[in-house]
């Protein structure tokens, strides 16, 4: 009898009977008050009892960071690990155990500044993880420098004279890295981001998910031009699959290519809704070119970016170990001690 | 085969080979036939092969010479040997690298086609050392290997540059019939594996082995023969074992013998990557290789599968240690049972990564910020990497806790003859994954202060792990002050107990007395043969080699008083030494070698000699 | 008088004099015969004299790796550094000391795997490196493992059941880390490696050539389906700025986008050249496209993808150093300490 | 301002003062004003700022607690003090935090108005303390802080929020009335730099104050004040200086001192980072600041500014230190100048990031592949950092070797005052880059075997390094047995004789007897302190503070002889103590503690007389 037998006797939790409370823990949540952290994690408690899997099953691994705190405050397994490693660690319980549904946890230092390889190649192999990068434009724990995805000219604590660091831009990053489901949220959005969070949880394969998060501590306001009622209309766009980029207070602006293919912000009216561009979230090179669309020339996407399916790198793993258990003559470790020249002494 | 003995032959108790060539000779094929050969003759024996460094070296230069190394013997081998008494040099490039090594009188067998003005230039010869009288102190047979060879397999059909390519079997076969060995193991194999393949290059070689022999026994060259006897060897089946092949074959063992399935998440690094090329190939035990992009997701990713509930291992080299380092004290610090398998090359930095040395103990011992212990356990021959990994599974799971198991280059590439153990006589090991929620604290601790060991899956049991600082038992972060003073006694207890699980110490030879050496993993076999040089030399010497290095065992301090003087020889500048004198305050010598190489059985008996003889 | 005035002061190699052989070295080259790294070692040494610069302004720094083998070979001021650190490295080096010519020369497993993430951060920040990667899809010098570029599938030593892993594209990376110059060459086509090359020493930021290279041990014939003349017309593309995308025996065919904004090989005869692609170096979006254009469904891209000319991160620091040194009041450290809250005891 | 001085008053050697609240509560501010008046007043005194751990904790949980404490005194100071005469608590959480240490008798002030049920709640009071009697053992001051102040500052017109935040100014006020300090200092700071920001605040600031002052000065509830009067001091100017702020002053000082341009690499981390904003503020010293992605990347970028000519730094902690680990190899390998400051915290793994700790000594002696000898520094108080940075520098570029500077989380952010040097009287530390093609060998050495530093851009010298090992002299690639075995020895020789540039060990106390403290870094003052009560209580106690891990100095061999017993006082297991014991086989003892806190100075004392008691 297997030493794992008994996760297949043991009686599991029904997910039906799960609700948002099961997920929280008895942790007191140490973010400074009107941190953007907690907006995310209510979004999170509400979908993971959406889901059908049984709580047991979750595991959340964080590197280091205000936002990666996370697991303490989320009632599944968890690991709060080490910096920027989070996606590795990941790797290796979703591959030893594709039963579980594993969740990353990370922050723009803890993801793209030392974490940036583990993440580029979890993506590539397309393990089935689901990464929410909490992007606040700052290192939060470490009170105040500037992160990969500041922007250049930032004055903070490391950069009294203002930061002369070009940004990453994440979305572009993940899809040239070959990740099958990008998207992005944002955390006052409650709906948009529930959305984003539930597509993810259901995609099969590597999901990242940038959610705009505000640091009211050290970068406080860095998402207002988008997050302000007054604003959001013209400076927010929502991506669709298959309907063309409308934006503005009527959806009277759009998005199209100019001769050059570069983008450009038209009237829907006079240049013609037929011209614009149609999403395609199956078309990777025209989600990079969606996540070109910068502010303030352009307003900031939000939704998915790009979704396909391929298969798992934990899938084609474990289809490997069948196929060659299948074949196997049995025998177990006897039989490779026993293989190849041998000679005996008597 | 039947092969008529002819010329008179004289009995040796052990002589030692070595094969030389270019990269491209093939002379680690023909190392391991001879091995093979002489071990159903039924001798004990012992090999080294000397590879090119990383780089690979232009035909016919020094950098690219390959060399493999055989003694064997009608006694008990501990070493391949500190100087051969033969050695097959098949270019110039190969004697100019070996020929310091031959002992005096020693036979030089050399494959002259090779020694022409640009091979000869290429080795840094000014004039032909065959002819140049150099080599007098040398008995040198001149052989036109290629050429006799080409002439001997010219009907079978093969291009010059293949047909070129068989002249190892002629050396091979030249060298059994020195040494009156029986062809019919090596002829069963070109007729098996390599026919299979290419039964036309079968042919050639097959050739080119009858060839060599039969030269042997019609020219007038060769006066005389030797043969080494029969040595009394523990009955059983046998097999060649490389260190690493056999500490892959531990692991899986150790995976059977718990239960759990094995996780390797690797990156390839010299002279590891063996252990994941051949782990790879496990599929079919449920075995899953990770080829990470760097060592630290590599351990990584073996952390996340101990948590998942694994047996998970990580491999490396020194350099990868340095970057597992972080890593590693994570996996201290969740207490998560984690094998860490560091193959010791030259180091600092990159060093001398084809080479041997035995210098990172202090680096897996210390290596880390903050109080971090970390059982260790070490190998002693390749084959001993079995069971070495073994007992570093042992202590993981039984204790959760990483452990870092050592082995070398030397280990690692060497080969030695190995009797096949039988699964079912190995202890289990057993292990249970906690599973009842009402019993539950993360950090409880059981009888040994192992934690529990709680898989994502079962209910209940829902539970965060991180690398800050927990509270004992329930292991939610803990800030406070006298709870970190009593996690790090904690941890560094559980750990130091693990010494009441071992056995006695052995110790080889005299269990008082003059001297004592005290050594630890691949230095094994010349400390035990330096060893029996001096007793025989009339000093009163002892031999402990120390399988676990943290914690060590319970009795060595009552060990270490028992003799006069304690000597510590290490491959690096006195690690164990330092150790032993800070635990132990034993003024302890240390005999320190830094060359890449192992030890040779003189050194170790020059030492002893010379510490045993100052009684002062 | 500052330690380092006798640089400014001591007489300089006159570039003029500097011939392929001054770069040669001493030491033996030791690649195995027939290793594509040679043809590449052989462009770079022509290149150098070219530049205007004296050799003694020159530093290689490498990582590890056959490839990384390079700098004994090249006679400059040099480091063969550690696996994957060479862009940390040579940043250091080029921030420290703008004056010099600063090149990186690694693997796909030194830059990609190891060092990714220094590869994309130094890309990102701009940083004045020419980066030569040389891509055999293998792990050359640790004897053939698959390495991020390999081809899925594909067996090798530690693969042997092929390997599960999805590959980089090394230029959709490089674009998306916003490297200001990208391009491609192949070790054989000596003419078309030059020009990239020197366009590459030219640019002012960071540049990127991935260099496609033959390990005739270990995956002999990665790229033989371009650098075969027989096929080569078919299979390969090259980039002209400016200039629609053509490629067949007589330039028949071209590159053209389908509704989907999907990539389609068409007739140019048939479709007509004013349909085709036009290939625009600053447009990132358009290169990014590009990138994905990927044997056998399509032709592979040659020569530069993007070149924009951006502030460079070393010129930007420079120009902080500047004006904070034209601001300061002198007195050196002195002033710092005495500077602040202070009380004298007498 | 004059202050008329009532109510009688009695004088004190000492008094220590430890004032806590929410880290909201300006805690920090109000002892650094403290203690810049104190400092004026003409005591000595130590500083112990105690944040929070690195969480941002609710308002008035135990978690948030934020503590200043400053010990004053007529006589020479060593330490922050063990117990506080006074504790001012601003909340309950304070008060429950930090009660605990108060000494039996002691005066504690409490702002009553926080004392309601859900704050007494949140610090996990069950009733209030000030009220149930379980505070007998103090002198308790419960004041209505927060409503007295906001009464004296109501018609400033400052929000209700605001104005609350004034209140450690009214707490301020009312400690320097209780000790006789002259409030002009704080009141020229406000009106100064406060009001540069907001002169309303700074009013608000200023009567609160005030009002704190005429607390005391007219309520009857303090029967008398205190006096403390001036020590001696050595003349000069000082300033409050952390010990990040005098390490980053000490590596400007050290370029100036060497010519060289000062290039920083590195990645932020607790407690290390306030170097690099410092330094960051420097360009108009030349001063380059790279915030990298990684600590690889941070020493990375440090190796390359070295090689171009640099005084090369990269700034850490702990767990950076293991990330770092090989390229300090490679730093080594290549025996380039480098400056790697690592801020101690308290591990292992993440650890208690913001707590102080010792930990990491064997870590940098030993954590790398390989024999990789690399010089250690460490400071002994804030201040010191400015000198061992100094120190650190010298070393590496006299050595052309990477050389670790050891602070701790203790020193980087406790302050002390500190003597400001004159740059002139420092002496220069000489540094040639090499430029004569004629002599140049990448790899010969100098008479303290150090190699030539030659930068690009010097014509003529244009050599390769790297991490393989390298031929003595000429620097080539070498896998020579010999050579790699001589190149060991002769880096580890060249580390070694750096103890031959060090001047004789200073011994405080007695120079022989019956007990020898050995410690090193930012216990020195809690060491002196308890040697110095020790031997007031007749025992005959020398304190040795080594600055010097690596190499140790010549004469430490003989100064350990002198004594009967050698204790080893760290806040680790036992790091240096391990180090002495093996290498001078002295049977030393460890006084350990891991708390992520300082030694007291009873700690010590008491440890002393236990072991000069053991007369055996
Ligand atoms: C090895 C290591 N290096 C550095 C640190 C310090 N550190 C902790 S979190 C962090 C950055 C956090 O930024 P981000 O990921 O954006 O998280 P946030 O706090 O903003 O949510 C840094 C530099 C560390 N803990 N470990
Ligand atoms: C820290 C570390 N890990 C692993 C290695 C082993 N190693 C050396 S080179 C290499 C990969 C080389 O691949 P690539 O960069 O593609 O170079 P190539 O040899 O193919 O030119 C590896 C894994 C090492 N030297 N150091
Ligand atoms: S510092 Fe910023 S990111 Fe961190 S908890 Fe506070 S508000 Fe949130
Ligand atoms: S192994 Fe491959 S890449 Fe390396 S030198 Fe040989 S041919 Fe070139
Ligand atoms: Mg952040
Ligand atoms: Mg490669």
């Amino acid at each position: 009898m297997s030493v794992y037998s008994f996760l297949k006797e043991i009686a599991h939790t029904d997910p039906a009977t799960l609700g948002r409370k099961d997920f929280q823990t008895d942790q007191e949540v140490r973010w400074c008050p009107g941190c953007g952290d907690y907006a995310i994690l209510a979004q999170v408690h509400k979908t993971l009892p959406e889901l059908g899997i049984p709580r047991e099953n979750f595991v959340f691994v964080s590197g280091i960071g205000c936002s990666s705190r996370f697991p303490y405050y989320t009632n599944t397994y968890g690991m709060h690990s080490i910096h920027g490693r989070a996606p590795s660690i990941a790797t290796g319980v979703k591959v030893s155990r594709p039963d579980l549904s594993v969740w990353v946890v990370t922050g723009d230092g803890d993801a793209l500044s030392i974490g940036g390889n583990h993440l580029i190649h979890a993506l590539r192999r397309n393990v089935d993880l689901k990464i929410l990068m909490f992007n606040n434009r700052i290192y939060g724990l470490t009170k105040g420098q500037y992160s990969p995805t500041s922007e250049q000219g930032k004055r903070t604590k490391s950069s009294p004279a203002g930061s002369v660091d070009y940004p990453f831009n994440p979305i572009s990053l993940a899809l040239s890295a070959e990740a099958t489901f990008v998207a992005r949220g944002v955390d006052v959005d409650a709906k948009g981001l529930g959305a984003v969070l539930e597509r993810a949880a259901h995609h099969k394969g590597s999901a990242f998910v940038e959610i705009y998060q505000n640091c009211n501590i050290f970068n406080d306001g860095a998402f207002d031009y988008m997050t302000d009622r007054k604003t959001k209309a013209e400076t927010e766009i929502r991506l669709e699959h298959g309907k063309p980029l409308r934006f503005g207070a009527n959806g009277d602006k759009g998005i199209a290519l100019d001769a050059q293919m570069n983008p450009m912000v038209v009237d829907v009216a006079t240049h013609g809704e037929d011209k614009l561009l149609v999403h395609n979230e199956t078309n990777a090179a025209l989600g990079f070119f969606l996540s070109r669309l910068v502010h303030p020339e352009f307003p900031t996407p939000v939704g998915v970016f790009r979704a396909v399916t391929k298969p798992t790198f934990d899938g084609m793993m474990e289809d490997q170990l069948t196929a060659a258990k299948a074949k196997s003559k049995g025998g177990g470790v006897q039989r490779l001690l026993d293989g190849g020249e041998s000679w005996t002494v008597t | 085969m039947e092969t008529t003995i002819s010329k008179s032959s004289s009995t040796f108790e052990s002589v030692a080979i070595r094969f030389a060539g270019d990269s491209g000779d093939g002379m680690q094929l023909t190392g391991s036939q001879f091995t093979e050969t002489t071990a159903l003759a039924g001798n004990d024996l012992a090999t080294f092969p000397d590879y090119p460094a990383e780089i690979r070296a232009p035909a016919g230069s020094l950098a690219g010479v390959s060399g493999f190394q055989i003694n064997f013997s009608s006694r008990e081998v501990f070493t391949p040997g500190d100087e051969p008494d033969v050695l097959v040099a098949m270019n110039p490039a190969a004697l100019k690298a070996n020929i310091a090594d031959l002992k005096q009188g020693g036979i030089l067998i050399a494959n002259t086609e090779q020694f022409g003005v640009k091979n000869l230039e290429r080795a840094g010869y000014k004039s032909n050392p065959l002819e140049d009288g150099t080599l007098s102190a040398f008995r040198v047979f001149p052989v036109d290997i290629t050429n006799i060879t080409l002439r001997a397999i010219a009907d079978v059909g093969l291009n010059q540059r293949a047909a070129v390519r068989t002249k190892n079997f002629f050396a091979l076969g030249l060298v059994y019939w020195l040494f009156s060995r029986d062809m019919q193991h090596t002829l069963d194999w070109i007729q098996g594996s390599m026919a299979a393949k290419d039964p036309v290059v079968a042919e050639a070689n097959a050739r080119a082995l009858r060839a060599g022999w039969n030269y042997g026994d019609t020219t007038e060259m060769f006066a005389q023969r030797y043969e080494v006897p029969k040595a009394r060897i523990e009955p059983g089946r046998y097999k060649n074992m490389t260190g690493n092949e056999a500490a892959a074959l531990g692991f899986l063992a150790a995976a059977e013998l718990t239960g759990l399935d094995l996780f390797l998440g690797s990156y390839p690094i010299t002279p590891a990557s063996d252990i994941l090329h051949y782990l790879s190939k496990q599929k079919h035990l449920g075995v899953r290789t990770f080829q990470a992009e760097d060592e630290i997701a590599a351990i990584g990713s073996a952390i996340g599968a101990a948590y998942a509930g694994s047996l998970a291992l990580t491999t490396t080299s020194g350099p990868g240690i340095a970057l597992k380092s972080e890593a590693m004290n994570l996996a201290m610090m969740l207490e998560l049972p984690l094998l860490i398998c560091d193959v010791q090359r030259g180091g600092p930095s990159t060093g001398l990564p084809t080479k041997t040395e035995q210098s990172d103990l202090l680096q897996v011992l210390y290596g880390r910020n903050g109080e971090s212990p970390i059982p260790i356990v070490s190998a002693s021959s390749p084959g001993d990497c079995f069971y070495a990994a073994i007992e570093a599974a042992r202590i993981a799971v039984t204790y959760m806790t990483p452990v870092v198991l050592l082995t070398d280059g030397y280990l690692a590439n060497g080969a030695e003859p190995w009797r096949i153990p039988d699964m079912a006589s190995l202890p289990p090991i057993p292990v249970q994954f906690h599973t009842d929620p009402a019993t539950f604290q993360p950090y409880a601790r059981n009888e040994v202060l192992a934690r529990p060991w709680a898989i994502p899956g079962t209910p209940g049991l829902e539970h965060r792990v991180g690398g800050l600082e927990k509270a004992n038992v329930t292991g939610n972060v803990s800030y406070d002050p006298m709870n970190h003073d009593a996690m790090c006694r904690l941890r560094a207890e559980k750990v130091a107990r693990i010494a009441d699980s071992l056995p006695a110490t052995e110790i080889f030879g005299d269990a008082e007395g003059d001297v004592l050496v005290v050594g630890w993993g691949g230095t094994m076999g010349a400390l035990r043969a330096g060893v029996e040089r001096a007793r025989a030399e009339g000093h009163t010497v002892g031999h402990v080699h120390l399988r676990h290095l943290n914690p060590m065992p319970n009795d060595l301090g009552d060990i270490l008083k028992r003799y006069r003087k304690v000597i510590v020889p290490e491959l690096n500048l006195g690690q164990l030494w330092m150790l032993l004198r800070a635990r132990y305050l034993v003024d302890a010598v240390s005999i320190n070698k830094i060359q890449g190489k192992p030890f040779k059985e003189h050194e170790i008996a020059r030492a002893i000699a010379e510490h045993a003889g100052s009684k002062a």
